[in-house]
């Protein structure tokens, strides 16, 4: 029986006690910002453990419909990480990429999803203390903010 | 005394090679590239009415007799930090002392009266052996022809005498540094 | 078994990675060696570089055939199919003769093996020593077992032997035991010491009682010699001078000729008191042992605390340490430089700047460092010491360059831009607050966007630019400094800094002098290696070349451009000795079509490294990854980067016969070269397998300490009172927490590997393996030549009736080479080489296709069209001196430019020595507004000019009115010559123009003195004008092959930095005086690197495109376009016959900004379709982190 | 404004004028065909027809206040690529014009190969009520009621349909021509107005005789818009207490049962086949059922606000408020309210606006290097 759920305790009641810990996706260039996350990794800042990296070519890439699924299938923040304007491999796609999360920051928010649930930012290759910081405190801001409501619509 | 140079205007000379005595001086200089080391290095610059950097500019232009008639180079007290710093290695202190000796040679009697201290100066120790304040000061004085000039010197010849740093007469030495004297002059005499 | 490549690099810097690159991409098998334990050299330290400020590294990673290469940051490290990198490695020898060199080269041992060093950094946290950091420049202290640079992967620490303390507690606290000191091999590391004095012999057994190394003391060389004979395995003999001398020499020849390579060192007795001539003889006597292969001398009498160090670092580098020799065809030095340090002496000047004594002064890299992200200060610019926010900052130019003084007659031609760059950093961190302030003499911006890049600095960022030269550096109030120096009109002033930046120049690599012995190459007087005018990237020695800024001091673009012309010279000696390639490239892998099967993964988890068992409830993990959807089986391996247990992997493979394989491991960037070979075992097409980093999952959350879950468990367990070893219970270590999200993270991979696209990849496009080259000039000339010596046809189209360009006005050069004989050559070997055909007077009329595959249609003047098919093409339209109708130029006889007035002295029409005074106008009508640009070569053409008059006529006055004198690199020598030979120079700025009026035919010029702000007026015979280069009109080339021109008309290329020589469209490039104004020298270099490139496409039969590539799903698209405006690359075209959107799979570099722009996924880039990551997102949101599921 | 004339409307019959109109315009060589709205035999309400014989534009009826569906689209299938067949004059409402420019600048048809005539819009009745309005089935009375009343029009308490209530692009100025309809005496002549080049070369090749705007379609105007856009901020407000969370919007959207007939009708949604019917959201079974599991319940189909949301990043720069979307709902959910509302939040964020100027480049279709630096927190 094929099971994308992977957790058991995932129907079960949560632990007692356990505070709230938010999911976040992030979207992250292959680039610079993968090179800041190995360098956080390798040198042992600390990162919160529920953020998932998906490593992507370039924010250039990141379609609008990507943040939507994330944060309707139940990711309390996404964040899109890339590189400084003008350090990017592909020359400008994190122009793209600003435009399209600055048309989502107009749309998402009128529908009750908190603006700071969606953050964009430029992480350089060598930046990973800032890398940690930006996940770190993101995580944190998130945690204080409480979970996403779309978790429990049963309208996807 | 603020650098009271004035801008003057001029037009350099057509062909700056005839006076062999300035080119022996700007050959030192020829390689300087204005990078004001020398004047910023120069511990008496404040006196100097015109810059180290700004007469080593006048005598390239062949200015010559605009630069005799500077304090600049008489104000050099040989401290050789110029020298040490500038970065190309030129022979600054060098080009002070010759601009000190063809101011005494070709100057005109200013300059020279500038070059008596000097000559008196050697004169008295070729003399003694040794530099015998008073002797010296009496044959100064009276080369300068200037009976104003003692008086000057009056408060501060009162004190080194308190301190006993006037050498008041007669020394085992006279003439001991004639031999030598000869010398260089011989040397000089064939370069 | 010796190994064979065609090139050998030496030093991977910048300049040895890009040559390196170049001749790997053409099929060329490149070693590529560096002294230190780290890739990338200096621009490991740099973050931001001029002049877009940004980094930009990664861009100079192959375009074509991508997935031979890394793809990711280069700070990580570099892959590349054809290159051996070997770190902290030294050239020792080169023999042989192009072709066939045989260079011997010896690795310092690391003492940490790279397959069990994991980084987790508890060695250095136990290790004593404190050492100055190379990579902060010396700003933070590092330990002995450090790591050298932290962005590396895959990240290894290195014991730096000569400040260990030898206290071997980094040994003990390894918990994979990486570190290696050899211990177990000290008791068979015999020592023979050969001393006729007792004291020592009684000495050393006491000393060495528990170093535990067998000696063997014995009085004479005979008795050695038999020790030797009868077969002892002796590791180090020590031979004492004091024996006779007969005696010393033939033990010595014995010993080697019985142990080749015994280690032999000289006891010399160095007696204070000793008559003087008594030590000439010794040292005459060692240096005859030296040459007979003595290695190190050592001071008698001995002391303990020095001995016993000494001889156990010996013993450590003469163990671990290995030398080996490798066949190669050419050979690249590309050692780079290191920077000025004013510390040192004899000719540091740390006295007068307070360098070294006063926090506040800083040199340029130290800067950088405190710049940077990963540097002492995390990048917050505060001053070291007391931390002060730096917010009035001073740079000093010219600090250990352009000074005589200290043995430095050049320019090291990048510092002034560097002081610019820091400036506007500065600024731009300190959001507009901090004052920049550059002292300099000239600011030489002499690039072709640096004017620019100066203006915005100086008038909107505000930078402050002063012409003088501070002379005292003094401590200021509350820790400050306090700055004085004299304006340019003679007024001391005097102002206080917070921080000093001395803006250092280059200097050789300390090791040049062992490299230059190495590899037999000549070194100038500045102890850069020498290289001739006409041939700059040839080193003395043929079959070596110099790339980067080994030559001369050159800034990134220069490294690049002479990196590219050194491979090029490499490949083409590699071709002329090896003769063309005739092995065929290996066969492409072909893979079975697995698109119709039903995907299955076979996930590995390498189960070995000690984070994973203790830190992860490992079953769990593997029993939730057996039901993952696709996953047919999960099973372990044990220490999967070692080759058993890649064997035990493949073995699995091939039983289960998956068609996807997933591999969770630690330092994936290490295993994705290996799937290359998986692949070819599994016939599985390496696009299907995916390596995911595991280890740092294990350990998140975590310090750095091992207890892992075990030890905890036993706490927890003893915490609630119940006997250690029963039922796990829930313990709150954040075991659960990790498991999620290891499990997350594989469960995402499985995802993106489940949604994949097996079918093959559009077939490759085959190359036509011949050239365009545009324009028959210098640089169109030179590339041809680059090309067609290397085997390749090339068409050169020449607009003119004949060769030559704007090269053939030239009648002599700085260095006093004669340009018209080369050119002469050069066109004579041009139109009699078989390869070339050269069409003179015809243009190029219609060009159409891709990289690999150009159709050009070509005019020639009689009328007839030539068809061409051609796999790459050179731009080299070149240009030319620019008009100026001012000041009676063209109209009066007494009026010239540089360039006519170089030809009339050569052809003897202008007579020096009837002169009487020559007046020059340097930049005139460049740097400004309409050209805004300097030119380059106006300043090397006037000091030619003057120091030609000065030779014929030296009486002669010369009068040169500049704004700022471009004489970069050794060019700065003739500045100085010239103004030594009398020509009197005069700055001016654009609002203090020198007027010239004519009387009586002759120009009187009156300009204002700044030096003695004093009014001059000249009348000299001659005027001569600088007037600069413009681009020939290249308009209607570009769009004829769809490149770009910047607004002077000068080529675009792709990134001014790292791809100086391409275009973005990919097959076309671009060199000679049409990419930017160039010195002849320049020219010919970038010619060559042109022609480099050239060559890694025509090396290719057929040119596959990457794996990651965008495809067109026809049906859904509605033509709208908007996917071809946002493509960088120019890759997707409306084909208008076929109405249909068309991806030229070359061109596609994969940055999927097609498919963010098209709404409804009509085009979807492989690897990264909608569904793929939208699966990954699902699988990411799947496993919640326990507390929130049940919200 | 370019040069005025005036249709003459001889025995008060404006449709008999516009007739007339459109027989002139087929008479001159040029145009080879007509695109206007023509009455359905039976049901009355009109559909868009590409009338080539002046004999059958006896049935069109540009005035009918009936909407059926935004003719942008058929209008791009007539002139994309280059001019084959001739030009084509349309006759249609502003949002009509605007979708088409639209459309344009997204290379799916082009401006030079057709002559926008556009009207001042008294707008339209929703299709359930146009069907019951007389006016729409030749009853010229009501229809002269209707378009007396200035953009008010309504019959026995039936209003315009409330998209065209709350438009403010009444007077169609983006087409090449326009027919002045507020504040004119209808059954006596109608303005025709040009706006482009080729609107002015029409009128004098026309030879229709010379007007004057008197002011009073101006001051009509200005009243109608300033109640347009009192209800359009009452619509704005409304719909944004309605979704003002997720929870709200699923139950505004619970009607929908993904048949992505908004999405057909919307001019300005060009995709051939929209992505949430490709292949990309064919769901395995195990996708459904790790969703439902973790979720506890799942309502099918799934990807309903997903549609919506995604939508709205697609179109809601491009949207002209025609109100198709609600009109060819089956459910009467009130999609037009949800992207009306956000498609002017969208539009003011860029300062761009649908179908103003076809030389204005879509939002997402321009990046510059130096812009919104507060989104990434003034970090370059």
């Amino acid at each position: 029986m094929q099971e994308l759920i992977v957790t058991p305790e995932a129907q079960g009641e949560p632990m007692p006690g356990a505070a709230f810990e938010p999911a976040i996706v992030a979207f992250v260039c292959n680039w610079c910002t993968y090179t800041a996350a190995d360098l956080a990794g390798t040198s042992r800042m600390v990162q919160s453990p529920n953020v998932r990296l998906v490593r992507m070519m370039c924010t250039g890439m990141v379609d609008p419909k990507y943040i939507i699924k994330a944060l309707l299938g139940g990711a309390d923040a996404v964040l899109i990480s890339g590189c400084h304007p003008g350090d990017c491999h592909y020359i400008n796609g994190n122009y793209k990429a600003r435009r399209r999360v600055k048309l989502l920051m107009e749309i998402l928010p009128r529908f009750g999803i908190d603006s700071r649930r969606i953050k964009l930012t430029w992480v350089g290759a060598s930046e990973g203390n800032e890398f940690a910081a930006t996940v770190n405190s993101f995580a944190a801001e998130i945690k204080e903010l409480g979970p996403i409501d779309t978790r429990r619509l049963p309208l996807l | 005394m603020k650098n009271t140079h004035k801008p003057i205007a001029f037009v350099p000379a057509p062909l700056v090679f005839q006076d062999e005595t300035l080119v022996e001086v700007q050959n030192m200089v020829r390689a300087c590239m204005q990078c004001g080391t020398c004047t910023a290095s120069c511990p008496n610059a404040f006196a100097m009415d015109l810059t180290p950097r700004q007469m080593w500019r006048m005598l390239l232009f062949g200015l010559k007799q605009e630069v005799l008639q500077s304090r600049t180079f008489w104000l050099c007290s040989a401290c050789y930090s110029c020298t040490l710093r500038c970065p190309r290695d030129l022979p600054l202190t060098a080009a002070m002392a010759a601009l000190k000796r063809m101011a005494a040679a070709e100057g005109d009697s200013a300059n020279r009266k500038k070059a008596l201290f000097y000559q008196e100066f050697m004169h008295n120790v070729e003399q003694n052996g040794r530099i015998q304040e008073m002797g010296f000061m009496c044959h100064y004085f009276l080369a300068m022809h200037d009976p104003l000039l003692p008086m000057e010197y009056g408060p501060l010849g009162l004190k080194l005498l308190a301190k006993g740093k006037l050498h008041l007469g007669g020394s085992g030495q006279r003439g001991r540094l004639g031999p030598l004297f000869a010398k260089v002059r011989s040397m000089e005499g064939a370069s | 078994m010796k190994k064979e490549y065609g090139a050998l690099v030496v030093g991977a810097g910048i300049g040895g990675i890009r040559s390196a690159l170049d001749l790997a991409e053409t099929g060329l098998k490149v070693a590529l060696i560096d002294a230190r334990p780290s890739l990338g050299g200096i621009l490991t330290q740099l973050d931001h570089q001029f002049p877009s400020d940004h980094c930009g590294m990664c861009k100079m990673l192959p375009l074509t055939q991508r997935d031979q290469s890394s793809q990711y940051c280069l700070r990580k490290g570099l892959f590349h199919k054809n290159i051996d990198i070997y770190l902290h490695t030294e050239l020792t020898g080169l023999e042989g003769d192009p072709g066939k060199f045989q260079a011997t080269l010896r690795r310092r041992s690391t003492f940490v093996d790279p397959t069990r060093c994991v980084s987790c950094g508890l060695c250095a946290e136990v290790c004593p020593a404190r050492v100055p950091s190379e990579f902060n420049a010396g700003l933070a202290p590092r330990t002995a077992v450090y790591l050298p640079v932290p962005h590396n992967i895959p990240n290894h620490y290195v014991v730096d032997l000569d400040n260990c303390q030898r206290c071997w507690r980094c040994y003990e606290a390894c918990p994979t035991k990486a570190i290696d000191f050899k211990f177990e091999q000290r008791k068979d590391f015999h020592i023979i010491v050969a001393t006729p004095d007792e004291r020592i012999t009684q000495d050393l057994p006491l000393w060495f009682k528990d170093e535990n190394f067998p000696l063997h003391p014995t009085a004479t060389g005979e008795k050695a010699l038999e020790l030797l004979a009868g077969g002892l395995e002796c590791g180090l003999m020590l031979l004492d001078l004091d024996l006779p001398e007969a005696e010393v020499e033939r033990t010595l020849r014995r010993a080697l000729e019985l142990r080749p390579n015994l280690a032999v060192v000289l006891l010399v007795s160095k007696d204070k008191d000793g008559a003087k001539n008594e030590d000439e003889g010794k040292d005459k006597a060692v240096a005859a042992l030296f040459k007979q292969g003595a290695r190190e001398v050592l001071a008698k009498p001995l002391k303990q605390a020095q001995a016993v160090p000494w001889l156990d670092k010996l013993f450590m580098r003469l163990v671990s340490d290995e030398s080996f020799s490798l066949e190669v065809g050419a050979v690249i030095l590309a050692a780079g430089f290191e920077c000025y340090n004013p510390g040192d002496n004899p000719n540091g000047c740390a006295d007068l700047m307070l360098y070294g004594s006063h926090p506040g002064v800083l040199t340029s890299l130290e800067f950088e460092r405190l710049a940077s992200p990963t540097g002492p200060s995390q990048g917050l610019l505060t001053r070291p010491g007391d931390g002060k926010p730096l917010h009035r900052i001073a740079w000093l130019q010219c600090v250990g360059s352009r000074d005589v003084k200290k043995q430095a007659d050049f320019c090291s031609s990048f510092c002034c831009m560097i002081s610019i760059k820091q400036a506007l950093l500065a600024k731009r961190r300190s959001c507009g607050e901090a004052e920049a302030t550059i002292f300099y003499m000239d600011m030489r911006t002499n690039g072709r966007d640096y004017q620019r890049y100066r203006d915005e600095a100086e008038n909107t960022a505000g930078v402050r630019f002063i012409p003088a030269r501070p002379h005292s550096i003094l401590p200021g109030p509350d820790g400050d400094l306090l700055i004085q120096y004299y304006d340019y009109s003679g007024e001391l002033r005097e102002e206080v800094f917070d921080a000093l930046v001395l803006a250092v120049g280059a200097r050789p690599p300390k090791s040049m002098e062992r490299l230059a012995l190495a590899a037999g190459i000549e070194v100038n007087d500045s102890g850069f290696c020498a290289t001739r005018y006409l041939s700059p990237n040839r080193t003395s020695r043929l079959g070596v070349f110099a790339a980067g800024a080994f030559g001369e001091p050159a800034d990134i673009r220069g490294s690049m451009i002479q990196a590219g012309a050194a491979a090029m010279g490499a490949s083409r000696m590699i071709r002329v000795y090896h003769g063309p390639r005739d092995e065929t490239p290996e066969a492409e892998p072909e893979y079975t079509d697995v698109s119709r099967q039903v995907p299955r993964v076979l996930m590995a988890l390498c189960s070995s490294c000690p984070t994973l068992e203790l830190n992860v409830n490992a079953d769990a993990l593997r029993q939730r990854m057996a039901i993952l959807p696709g996953v047919v089986k999960v099973v372990d391996v044990k220490r999967a980067c070692t080759r058993e247990g890649w064997d035990t992997l493949r073995q699995e493979a091939e039983a289960t016969a998956p068609n996807r394989v997933l591999i969770g491991a630690c330092l994936p960037y290490m295993h994705v070269p290996r799937l290359r070979e998986l692949g070819e075992d599994l016939k599985l097409n390496p696009a299907l397998m995916d390596v995911v980093d595991i280890h740092t999952a294990s350990l998140a959350g975590r310090a750095t300490s091992f207890g892992g879950h075990a030890a905890c468990r036993a706490s927890c367990a003893a915490g609630r009172g119940e006997e250690p070893g029963a039922s796990p219970g829930v313990c709150d270590c954040g075991e659960t927490a990790r498991t999620d999200e290891m499990s997350s993270l594989l469960a995402m991979a499985a995802a993106k590997l489940l949604g994949a696209d097996p079918s093959s990849l559009p077939q490759a496009t085959p190359v036509s393996p011949q050239a365009l080259v545009v324009g028959g000039g210098l640089a169109g000339m030179t590339a041809a030549m680059g090309i067609a010596d290397q085997g390749f046809k090339v068409v050169l189209v020449e607009e003119a009736e004949q060769l030559g360009g704007q090269a053939m006005n030239l009648r002599y050069t700085l260095g006093g080479d004669d340009p018209a004989r080369f050119m002469e050559d050069l066109i004579e070997q041009v139109e009699k080489n078989p390869n070339i055909r050269v069409l003179k007077d015809s243009r190029v009329v219609l060009s159409r296709g891709k990289a690999g595959r150009f159709v050009t249609v070509v005019a020639t003047g009689e009328g007839m069209a030539h068809t061409l098919h051609h796999g790459a093409t050179i731009l080299a339209t070149g240009g030319h001196e620019a008009k100026v109708y001012e000041y009676g130029n063209r109209v009066r006889k007494c009026v010239l430019t540089q360039l006519e007035l170089e030809q009339r002295l050569a052809a003897g029409s202008v007579d020096a020595s009837s002169l009487s005074g020559v007046a020059m106008i340097q930049c005139w009508r460049s740097r400004e507004e309409s050209r805004n640009y300097c030119s380059r070569v106006c300043c090397q053409g006037a000091l030619k000019n003057i120091l030609m008059l000065k030779k014929r006529n030296p009486g002669l006055p010369v009068y040169v009115f500049y704004r700022d004198i471009m004489t970069t690199g050794f060019a700065e020598h003739y500045y100085t010559e010239a103004r030594r030979s009398g020509a009197i120079f005069i700055r001016y700025t654009p609002d203090t123009r020198p007027k010239v009026e004519f009387k009586d035919d002759k120009p009187v010029i009156t300009a204002l003195d700044p030096v003695l702000s004093a009014q001059i007026e000249l009348h000299p015979d001659l005027l001569v004008l600088s007037s600069g280069v413009e681009p020939n009109d290249s308009a209607e080339i570009a769009d004829l092959f769809g490149v770009s021109l910047t607004d002077n008309g000068f080529y675009q290329e792709a990134e001014s930095k790292w791809r100086p020589v391409d275009f973005l469209k990919h097959g076309v490039f671009a060199c000679g005086l049409g990419l930017g104004p160039a010195t002849m020298r320049e020219t010919l270099l970038s010619a060559k690197a042109a022609a480099q490139r050239a060559v890694r496409i025509l090396s290719e039969k057929q040119l596959s495109c990457g794996n990651v590539v965008a495809e067109i799903r026809d049906t859904l698209c509605s033509r709208c376009g908007r996917c071809i405006s946002v493509c960088p690359y120019g890759a997707r075209a409306l084909d208008l016959d076929r109405d249909k959107i068309v991806v030229d799979e070359l061109l596609c570099q994969g940055c999927g900004s097609c498919m963010a722009a098209c709404p409804n996924s009509a085009t979807v880039l492989r690897g990264f379709r909608d569904e793929q990551v939208m699966a990954v997102i699902d699988a990411a949101l799947a496993v919640q982190p326990a507390a929130a599921a049940g919200l | 404004m370019g040069s005025i004339a005036r249709i003459e409307v001889k025995d008060a019959n404006p449709v008999a004028a516009l007739q007339g109109f459109c027989a002139r315009l087929l008479a001159d060589g040029e145009i080879s065909a007509v695109l206007a709205p023509r009455r359905l035999p039976g049901n009355g309400g009109t559909m868009p027809a590409l009338v080539a014989d002046p004999a059958e534009l006896r049935d069109v009826d540009p005035l009918a206040p009936s909407f059926r569906l935004n003719a942008a689209r058929m209008l791009t299938r007539l002139t994309r690529g280059t001019d084959e067949g001739g030009l084509v004059a349309a006759l249609l409402r502003p949002c009509e014009v605007r979708a088409f420019i639209e459309l344009c600048k997204l290379n799916q048809g082009s401006l030079e190969n057709t002559l926008l005539v556009s009207m001042d819009c008294p707008g339209a009745f929703t299709n359930v009520d146009s069907a019951r309005f007389s006016g729409n089935r030749g009853d010229l009375d009501a229809l002269l009621g209707f378009l007396r009343a200035d953009g008010r029009g309504a019959f026995d308490g039936v209003e315009v349909a409330r998209a065209c209530r709350t438009c403010e692009h009444a007077t169609g100025a983006e087409a090449d021509l326009t027919i002045g309809l507020f504040g004119q005496d209808v059954e006596n002549g109608l303005l025709l107005m040009a706006n482009t080049p080729r609107g002015e070369g029409f009128i004098t090749r026309l030879g229709l005789p010379e007007a004057s705007d008197d002011g009073s379609r101006g001051s009509a105007l200005e009243a109608l818009l300033a109640e347009r856009r009192a209800t359009q901020e009452k619509l704005f407000a409304e719909t944004t207490a309605a979704t003002s969370d997720m929870t709200k919007l699923s139950t505004f959207l619970s009607a929908c049962v993904n048949c992505y007939n908004c999405r057909a009708a919307c001019p300005v949604c060009y995709c051939k086949e929209c992505v949430f019917l490709t292949d990309v959201f064919e769901h395995r079974p195990w996708q459904y059922l790790s969703w439902a599991r973790q979720r506890g319940a799942l309502k099918m189909p799934t990807d309903t606000v997903f549609f919506h949301l995604t939508r709205l990043a697609h179109m809601s720069t491009a949207c002209v408020g025609c109100g198709q979307c609600s009109n060819a709902c089956p459910n009467d959910v009130p999609v037009m309210e949800l992207f009306k509302t956000i498609a002017a939040s969208t539009q003011k964020a860029f300062e761009y606006e649908a179908g103003r100027d076809p030389g204005e480049a879509p939002p997402l279709s321009v990046f510059r290097e130096r812009e919104f630096p507060e989104l990434t927190g003034g970090l370059d």
